[in-house]
């Protein structure tokens, strides 16, 4: 590891050093007033920035490792390559940009800020997504989605795009969308074949509100990835919210 | 001032200090007789009176102010403020029942005695170290406090 | 008293009024929030019908002339071992709504409770008694990861150690609040468990519905749970306690998640959890982060760098058939504590036959545990919590005893604060005031008592534990943690001895 | 753990009380057996002639490198098969039979051998661990096969396994157990002596005290209440406790200590006796931390309920009281000499002038070194 630039700016080659260590040397690094990171050569070290709040920014190049800004407070990420399981897991606010690929798990519980994939995410992708007040949690996936997307989604935004992927033959997101989601909205470029959603739910066309959402969103994507925003818009969007904010009401008689 | 605070977060509406005063001040000390018969028949009557309003409730009696209302406002000298107990004391027999007192409190905390023309009021239980009221309350939404 | 749908008839309950003493003064009726009890103005006189009463025995103990007495409904099916009328009834309701059959508080079969099979020594002349009045008894516990063994050096003023020693939590009693989130139980007893824990110098647990902010002035003695459904969880939230619960599973309902009808999400609630007001909070069966134990072991790392390795994270499981053999991955996936619930454990809500059938006794979980870590070397590693239905001192010792480090009580806490174990926790109409948000039955919890309450029960369980420690001739727990020697059992087979490696009374 | 150790809480222990008396010279100048028989003898009536025994340490200068085994059984070929696996692991030296004087006055003894022994220089199993703990693998596992056998008739076990020490014990009261091992032939610069009074047992020879294990002795008058659980968690580091006797657990919770773990006498007596929270809370940061840990870490290794202890190496005499001090002890004082014994009175029997005596506090350790 060695400290270059700036004061405020620390670069760290992570090659062979232990996630503890990195770690431990950026939240050493943050207590002593720096707000820039640039990690290099990063192969899987987990929980880079998880647990921290702030102004910070975060430049990875490698492919980090499990639950990256796990619980993250406000700090901006942005990832030259593909990020694995669990980036932004519990995340609170912040945003994430993530040039490649992304693996399953995205964005689980997470309450607040925004989760930019370029490429394709795995499975259970916005589970449990939760908004709060004024916090809106949003992720945008630039190409397909793997099964349980926005499962017991009960907050937020996710907006799949289905057009950056290498996946031609796959539908835009697998089974089970949206399965239990009792708050939030999944908006899904083009269409959405019926049996990939979830029990009860279905596809409805998007209003003026709606629109106003998605093109905000998407531009400020296609701004993170050197896109052009109208292209994406080109096409018509679909929506997918839950069909009661207590799916399970009328589950249960009492013993 | 010694007197018994109504504490309107605790307060569960259940009107045990009501019946606790009942039987305090009737004749019988007993709480079946006091509220079957003494109340109907004779008119008795708690000191204190829970009002509600949505989730909230609050038993009220008097509060003993430091320079009460209803002394200024007794025209026969029944209502008087104890130098020593600093109790605001009612002499049954002095009062002519003209309410005026009724009106002046500003808590509502002095009731009417109807049958007898004159008034109800809490004597914080003489008697009683603790008054019958605060020993009741199963929430300690009633405290005896002084200030 | 309006006519009943038919199968409402088959009500468990009965209100008897006893007509001497009732004085119609309505107590009754403003304490029932089922509105059993109700004013009939063309009476004049107050009644009840007994098919809305659930048997929470409220209005039985604010009586103020002891007029009413709550039983079981006398009416009575056929004998018949097989078709208990718990089993017709049940069958009568799901026909009726096609529900799937809830119910709160714990299991309610007639499985063995090992605890009571067990008893306890004393010291008989070969070795003394102690006296708890007078000598020192000593019940301070630390929760969390130890080391297999201690460097030190020798200074002037002493020896100082040289190794590190993993974060602890320090109980001044081997007992904790288990968790009870914000919104199952409401604020005045998540106040009051703070400040009991507090006082007590114990550690009470949230649950999963997050912290309230004004209750961050007890992070001392509080565990912050993070459940499947992460409510309420953020890294202040993981940094405000003295460490850090991931829930896999409980007692109550081995397997399953948990369910927060929205009837219970107040504006407290919802602030706390960060969940909108009135959406039902679902908390999925597993985490959909964890489907293996590397990735348990994933979260637990996650919370500790979220916390700069200085909590103790705990892991608790519910008591299930592998539970020895889990609990030993739970402890090698990095949990500096690991907490079994029984089969027995409360709950505010579990589908019945999650809560009756499923799991095992705590007791033999926990026996199994025990040994499992000792077989393997790894004791040392964690720290063993056991729940699940301790309903006394002598379970908590007993429990102690087989190799526990302390136990959680939960059901025990609420009776402290007048449960009645009616199992309505879900309907969030709670008479008690205890598992509802509702401002007119929350009220009915003024922390002030309820703090007390719940102190004097840690106290005098404490007080009871001492006793029972200087009985046996020991003046410390740590004495007694996984001293089965100090257990008999009675009327057990051989198996059930084995496994609780306690030896039969007499031997 | 083997399937034994999982039904270890099937072995029973018994409960006792006694008398006992140590003495050290520190300049290792040897005193002769008659010294320990006499002060023991003084104390007959803390005992029931249920058990006495002595250890010695010095005895045999001819072999003082060689591990010296004594064996115990009733049959030849019990003691045949315990020799066989000792010459499996070790090679012998010398042995012989222990001598003993028949019209001793004691119980139903066994046979007694003794074999000196040092580690094969390829050893058959455990081929890398540390010599001493490969000579505790043997001892427990001649204990726990041959040691554990129904019928008594048909046990042999180890009860002395240390370098140029021993230990001599049985059933009878210990003046008589030192007549049948005739131990006024033999010298040693550290001596213990133990008396005991068992409520329950059968008349074991096994359950007599010093309890040994490598160098270690002890003698212990008292009852270890924690024993369930100090059983166990030495169960956890591969020492099985079957010699049906709560003080055996003290000579392996010594040896996991001091000797495995490296921890000093001193840090060991607060170990086994540790001080109060309250006594903790008023040190300063550094050591309350220090005692903290030690607490935490070995919670499951204090000794409590009532004991006096003495614990002996090739280089010490160690006095220990339980931390509220329930068995009495006392330390008497004379020239290069240090005497410990439940009673004074027998210190007085064999050294009637002392420059000082007195009684440790509870928890408080006696530690005497040799200067040589």
């Amino acid at each position: 590891m060695n400290q270059t630039e700036s004061e405020q700016l620390l670069t760290l080659e992570a090659g062979g050093i232990h996630y503890r260590d990195l770690n431990e040397t950026i939240r050493q690094a943050v207590a002593d007033g720096v707000t820039e990171f640039k990690l290099t050569g990063v192969k899987g070290q987990r929980y880079i920035a998880t647990g921290l709040k702030g102004d910070l920014h975060f430049l990875i190049q490698g492919t980090p490792g499990q639950d990256m800004a796990a619980f993250m407070n406000g700090p901006c990420i942005r990832v030259e390559g593909n990020a694995q399981d669990g980036v932004g897991n519990t995340m609170d606010d912040g945003r994430i940009v993530i040039t490649g690929l992304a693996g399953d798990v995205i964005g689980y519980s997470m309450r607040g800020g925004k989760i930019f994939v370029r490429g394709d995410v795995g499975y259970r992708v916005g589970i449990h997504m939760k908004a709060y007040l004024d916090k809106l949690p949003t992720v945008i996936i630039g190409g397909k989605a793997g099964d349980f997307l926005g499962e017991y989604m009960a907050g937020g935004v996710i907006i799949l795009l289905g057009l950056f992927t290498a996946k031609t033959m796959a539908p835009i997101a697998g089974r089970s969308l949206g399965t239990g989601m009792h708050g939030g909205v999944i908006y899904v470029r083009g269409a959405l074949p019926e049996e990939q959603l979830g029990p009860g739910l279905s596809a409805q066309p998007v209003d003026d509100e709606d629109r106003r959402i998605i093109v905000e969103n998407v531009t400020e994507f296609a701004a993170e990835f050197g896109e052009n925003p109208s292209l994406i818009l080109a096409e018509p969007f679909i929506k997918v919210r839950p069909f009661s904010h207590r799916p399970y009401k009328n589950l249960y008689c009492p013993c | 001032m010694r007197h018994v605070k109504p504490v309107k977060e605790f307060c569960i509406g259940c009107h045990l200090c009501e019946l606790a005063c009942l039987t305090e001040h009737s004749r019988s000390g007993d709480l079946i007789l006091a509220y079957t018969r003494e109340r109907p028949e004779e008119g008795l009557k708690a000191c204190k009176c829970v009002h509600h309003k949505g989730p909230v409730a609050v038993a009220m009696s008097c509060q003993h102010c430091a320079d009460p209302a209803c002394v200024t406002a007794c025209i026969s000298g029944a209502l008087c403020k104890d130098p020593v107990s600093g109790r605001t004391e009612y002499d049954r027999e002095k009062c002519v029942g003209c309410w005026a007192c009724v009106m002046a409190c500003p808590f509502g905390a002095i009731r009417r005695h109807v049958q007898s023309g004159k008034i109800v009021k809490c004597d914080l239980c003489v008697e009683r170290e603790i008054p019958a009221c605060v020993a009741a309350c199963p929430n300690q939404a009633l405290v005896l406090v002084e200030d | 008293m309006l006519f009943q749908p038919i199968n409402k008839s088959y009500n468990d309950f009965q209100i008897e009024r006893d007509k001497d003493a009732c004085i119609n003064c309505e107590v009754c009726v403003r304490q029932c929030s089922y509105g059993a009890h109700e004013w009939d103005e063309n009476r004049k006189l107050v009644r009840h019908d007994n098919t809305k009463c659930v048997g929470c025995h409220r209005c039985e103990a604010l009586c103020p002339t002891q007029a009413l007495t709550i039983r079981r409904k006398q009416s009575e099916f056929r004998e018949h071992a097989l078709w208990k009328p718990h089993f017709i009834k049940n069958i009568y309701k799901q026909a009726d709504t096609g529900g799937v059959l809830l119910g709160g508080m714990g299991c309610v079969t007639g499985i063995p409770i090992y605890f009571d099979n067990l008893l306890l020594d004393a010291s008989q002349v070969t070795n003394p008694s102690i006296d708890p009045l007078r000598e020192p008894m000593e019940l301070k516990t630390f929760l969390g990861a130890k080391p297999d063994r201690l460097e030190f050096e020798e200074t002037d003023h002493g020896p100082r150690v040289k190794t590190t020693v993993a974060p602890q939590i320090e109980l001044e009693y081997p007992i904790m609040f288990a968790a009870m989130s914000l919104g199952a139980i409401n604020f005045n007893l998540h106040q009051a468990m703070a400040r009991a824990a507090t006082e007590t110098g114990i550690a009470w647990n949230t649950g999963e519905g997050g912290l309230h902010k004004d209750l961050y002035q007890y992070g001392k003695n509080t565990i912050v749970q993070v459940a499947s459904g992460r409510f309420g969880v953020h890294a202040d939230y993981l940094n405000a306690g003295v460490a850090i619960e991931i829930k896999i599973g409980q007692g109550a309902k081995p397997g399953i998640g948990g369910h927060l009808p929205g009837e219970k999400i107040d504006a407290r609630v919802s602030q706390t959890r960060m969940i909108p007001l009135g959406s039902d909070a679902i908390s999925p069966a597993p985490h959909h982060d964890i489907y293996s134990i590397e990735d348990l072991h994933q979260l637990i790392f996650a919370l500790k760098e979220a916390t700069a390795y200085t909590k103790p994270v705990a892991v608790k499981i519910a008591a299930v058939h592998h539970a020895a053999a889990i609990a030993s991955g739970v402890v090698r996936a990095g949990a500096d504590i690991v907490v079994v619930d029984g089969i027995r454990g409360g709950t505010g809500a579990a589908p019945a036959m999650f809560r009756d059938y499923v799991g095992i006794p705590i007791e033999l979980a926990l026996a199994a545990v025990d040994q499992r870590l000792r077989d393997e070397g790894i004791r040392n590693r964690a720290s063993i919590v056991a729940s699940g239905g301790i309903r006394c001192s002598a379970d908590a010792i007993k429990a102690i005893a087989l190799g526990a480090d302390a136990i959680y009580i939960g059901t025990a806490a609420l009776m402290a604060v007048g449960c009645t174990m009616c199992g309505r926790c879900y309907t969030g109409k709670c008479p008690w005031g205890i598992a509802t948000n509702d401002p007119n039955l929350a009220k009915r919890q003024n922390p002030d008592i309820a703090a007390r309450k719940m102190a004097n029960l840690i106290t005098a369980w404490g007080h009871e534990m001492q006793e029972m420690l200087g009985a046996m001739g020991l003046n410390s727990i740590e004495s007694l943690r996984g001293n089965r020697d100090k257990l008999r059992a009675v009327g057990l087979n051989q198996i059930e001895l084995d496994i609780l490696g306690v030896k039969h009374a007499g031997r | 753990m083997t399937e034994r150790g999982r039904h270890s809480f099937d072995y029973q222990k018994d409960i006792s009380g006694c008398g006992v008396f140590g003495v050290i010279d520190k300049t290792r100048t040897r005193i002769s057996g008659d010294m320990p028989i006499s002060a023991m003898a003084s104390m007959h009536d803390r005992g029931n002639g249920l058990g006495g025994g002595f250890a010695a340490y010095g005895i045999y200068p001819d072999f003082p490198e060689h591990y010296a085994f004594h064996v115990m059984g009733y049959r030849p070929e019990k003691i045949g098969e315990a020799a066989s696996i000792l010459k499996k692991f070790f090679d012998v030296a010398h042995d012989e039979p222990i001598p003993t004087n028949p019209k001793a006055r004691v119980t139903n003894p066994p046979l007694v051998h003794r074999y000196f022994l040092s580690v094969k220089e390829n050893r058959p199993q455990w081929p890398t661990i540390e010599e001493k703990d490969y000579v505790v693998r043997v001892v427990m596992e001649i204990n726990t096969s041959l040691g554990v056998a129904p019928r008594d008739e048909d046990k042999a076990f180890v009860f002395s396994s240390g370098k140029n020490m021993g230990a001599f014990k049985g059933v009878g009261f210990p003046e008589d157990v030192a007549v049948f091992y005739r131990l006024d032939e033999y010298q040693a610069y550290i001596w213990t002596g133990h008396n005991r009074f068992p409520t329950n047992t059968p008349g074991w020879w096994g359950g007599a005290h010093p309890f040994t294990l490598l160098d270690w002795s002890i003698v212990h008058n008292g009852e270890i209440s924690s024993y369930g659980i100090n059983k166990r968690y030495l169960e956890e580091h591969g020492y099985v406790c079957t010699l049906m006797t709560d003080t055996e657990v003290v000579a392996y919770l010594l040896d996991l200590l001091v000797r495995k773990h490296h921890l000093s006498m001193r840090m060991m007596s607060w170990v086994f006796a540790p001080p109060f929270w309250d006594e903790v809370k008023r040190l300063a940061p550094e050591q309350a931390e220090a005692f903290r840990a030690l607490r935490m870490t070995y919670g499951s290794a204090c000794l409590n309920g009532p004991f006096a202890i003495l614990v002996a190496n090739r280089d010490c005499l160690m006095g220990l009281n339980d931390r509220v001090k329930l068995r009495p002890l006392v330390v008497g004082e004379q020239g290069s000499r240090v005497f410990l014994s439940s009673e004074e009175s027998a210190i007085r029997e064999v050294c009637p002038e002392l420059q000082s005596l007195w009684a440790p506090k509870a928890g408080e350790p006696v530690i005497v070194s040799t200067e040589v």
